[in-house]
């Protein structure tokens, strides 16, 4: 039998067919984890009237990396559904901020563990659950909730996507990955729930069956491309620096 | 702008770290309650959770010794404790509404006498900073809130109902403020420790709703 | 009891087998469908899935050499393909009901000519059998039924309605008998292919309802 | 800090606090994964109307190994969930069976993938949940279904548990735990469902962080007690027989 490489020459390839239109997650909490380096190529490739689903749209910090709210700079983004559409402490103005209170950008905001639920509900066949979050807030508001033994509970839809963009650590060709510690939050679960996966990998891409079957983080039936990331300046932030603090 | 008054910001942390009983699972939220990490509780064993995947995280990594792929929930590089786990975010968030944290620390805008707290949107605002705090306060055991006592403006935190959208209604356990640590009581706020040079009558000058005192009431040692 | 006519068990296994495209997800039930994996079907490149979570399962393990800890969902221990990923049963149905299975093979006592089909309980059985079929059977991208042509007492079991509980509703896509292969059209089923030695009106007189036949009805090659 | 350890002397210990009338669900899919020691633990500790969770009765296999069907047949079961009543080739009798179809023991009929989702969805919080599965057959008779985007689903319910029997192959002594293969199975969802999960572990428990966090299936606020195996044949089918067949 053939066992295709999945392996994409670079970041370019990897992202040209993103139509306009289309709903993208993207993984990452704080730095670890985010695709830092597909988001610089979807600026590129300059695909419009997306819908973003993310943690946070960035920005929070200096230096800044590519970001949601760059694409949002870049006049690609019609929505987003995250989070954050402001951060926590009052007084850090995100540059998303601004694009959405003056109404050029539409956003859906989300309790993160709802928003993690639904992508996971759709990556597993669950059109809709129920959840105890939000439930008395603004944001239930004119929402169906239901009472089940006693406690009220709100309805919320599973959230499928056409594209999730991730980063791991280790992958082999056909898509098998590793996290490395908190490199993982919203990654596996995006890759669940997208038609097409699109990982970048931090360490040489290894050949088929590398990776024990009890250690695989997303299993390859989820990813459908990977891209290598080129060693710095070219590919962005490899964030090799680990303590053996244990 | 009033002069800060009562406890530090590492103070109010401490005070609340010695709330947590051993064996319990705990989530820290971003500002003060992270400083609760650093505060020394003797012999009890906490795993600390964080809303990323993190299930037993330890103290911040000293300079040049961080894993940058590993961060708390401030987005703070940290150390593991050995036990340690890491899951994804779907199942990170199983953890908060499957009821296995015993408590959460929070801050927050307001809390209100019934338990209702406020910490996600400002007056007026659209949208606003969720992150993970209506799951924690939905489902963790208990609630516990740690804020400064009064608004730049000397206005009271402590409100009989918040007037800012609620994060979540009736949840609130303990509120630490620089002014003491108090229980929502449903018609008041119950004062149980004050902190050390502050009268009830200056605590009760800029509390809202009905302020009531703890018998022996204790002076928070610091 | 009659005569087993037409194919093999492995035959048919076989001809259903040379369905699958490169790339495709399978999930493979217990019984017939399993030796589905034994067919030599080239370079294509099949990802064999089983309910308790094996993600690139290979043929069964050979004497001596199995690992106890490790089955397929007809709990044979089975060997693992390069690249293979084990999950646990939740994420497994995850996989199924998310729609990434791309064929699933059960066998079953009937099945309709509005692809509806029965294979978890009998006449007048209290509960029954249902394991992984139902969620298979709604969720799969698409349901290959593999069934012996007529029951002991020589009743068709592909009839114009289920008269068993059914364990889905107009899902199957393909079914493999050993007198041919057939697709339920609504109205009727479509004879693809027909086994060597047989003739249309020997097919005809054992199905239930109306028997269209392909243009160029080929024999299939065993 | 102190951390204690989770080891539980022996089997009878482990099991010693079962109440008449507890909800435990059992791992295991075939043979792997079944924490038959706790089993026959069980047995001899003899709590009464227990509802019992599992993906089968047990029975099917010769020699037979402590299963279900033995807890029904020493009189301890009021009702069992699962989903197999019966064997999927009719020809076949499982011991439990009969019980069932003369009323003595009640059963609760569930599909495997609902079951495992329904105590996935108890360990996360998520009090009921739409699945495609089922719709339209007799489990779905008299029971609430809901159209989404135009498909037709079934409500249904989380399945929390009090105790969860689970077997692994590792673990450290704060109960995280790794998995051998398939013996993974309904293991990892039960230990998130329950109030107390108790583990058999095939090989020597080991010192807390002995495993790798990113490497944990199952992590250790999940699990309450654990019990070693004893060698065979003091403890039941160790399974160590392992092709190295990659």
């Amino acid at each position: 039998m053939t066992q295709r490489s999945k392996v994409v020459a670079n970041f370019a390839a990897a992202v040209a067919d993103v139509p306009d239109g289309a709903t993208i997650a993207f993984g990452g909490f704080a730095m670890p984890g985010t695709p830092f380096n597909l988001i610089k190529a979807l600026m590129e490739q300059g695909a419009k009237r997306l819908t973003l689903v993310a943690n946070t749209t960035g920005g929070a910090q200096q230096p800044r990396m590519p970001d949601i709210g760059m694409l949002v700079e870049n006049g690609q983004v019609a929505k987003v559904i995250c989070a954050f559409t402001a951060a926590t402490r009052p007084t850090d103005v995100l540059p998303f901020t601004k694009y959405y209170e003056s109404g050029e950008v539409d956003a859906e905001l989300v309790p993160q563990g709802t928003l993690a639920e639904r992508m996971r509900a759709a990556g597993a066949g669950v059109p809709a659950f129920y959840t105890p979050t939000a439930v008395g807030t603004e944001l239930a508001k004119g929402r169906e909730t239901r009472v089940i033994n006693g406690r009220e509970y709100l309805l919320e839809y599973a959230l499928p996507l056409d594209y999730a963009f991730i980063r791991a650590r280790t992958a082999d060709v056909l898509g098998n990955l590793r996290f490395h510690r908190s490199q993982r939050n919203f990654n596996p679960v995006m890759a669940t729930a997208a038609r097409c996966t699109i990982a970048e990998i931090d360490d040489p891409i290894q050949p088929a069956g590398s990776i024990d079957p009890d250690d695989v983080h997303t299993a390859g039936i989820y990813v459908h491309r990977l891209v290598q990331v080129p060693p710095s300046p070219e590919g962005i932030w490899p964030a090799k620096r680990e303590a053996r603090a244990r | 702008m009033s002069e800060t008054k009562g406890l530090t910001r590492q103070q109010m942390a401490d005070r609340v770290a010695r709330e947590f009983q051993d064996g319990w699972i705990v989530n820290l939220g971003v500002g003060i309650p992270t400083m609760c990490s650093n505060t020394d509780i003797g012999d009890r064993d906490i795993t600390y959770h964080s809303e990323n995947g993190v299930i037993g995280y330890g103290p911040v990594a000293a300079e040049g010794q961080e894993d940058l792929n590993l961060v708390n929930a401030g987005g703070q590089n940290v150390t593991l404790k050995p036990g340690a786990a890491v899951v994804h975010h779907a199942d990170s968030f199983g953890v908060i509404r499957g009821g296995h944290i015993d408590a959460t620390v929070m801050g927050a805008y307001q809390v209100s006498m019934t338990g209702d707290f406020a910490n996600w949107k400002l007056a007026g605002q659209k949208g606003g900073g969720i992150g993970g705090a209506m799951d924690l306060a939905a489902c963790a055991k208990r609630v516990f809130i740690i804020l400064e006592h009064v608004t730049r403006k000397n206005e009271p935190r402590l409100v009989q109902a918040c007037d800012l959208p609620i994060t979540a209604k009736g949840v609130v356990t303990l509120v630490m403020t620089n002014y003491g640590l108090f229980e929502p009581t449903g018609t008041g706020f119950r004062l149980r420790e004050i902190a050390p040079g502050l009268t009830v009558e200056d605590v009760r000058a800029v509390t809202g709703g009905t302020l009531t005192v703890a018998d022996g009431l204790k002076t928070i040692a610091v």
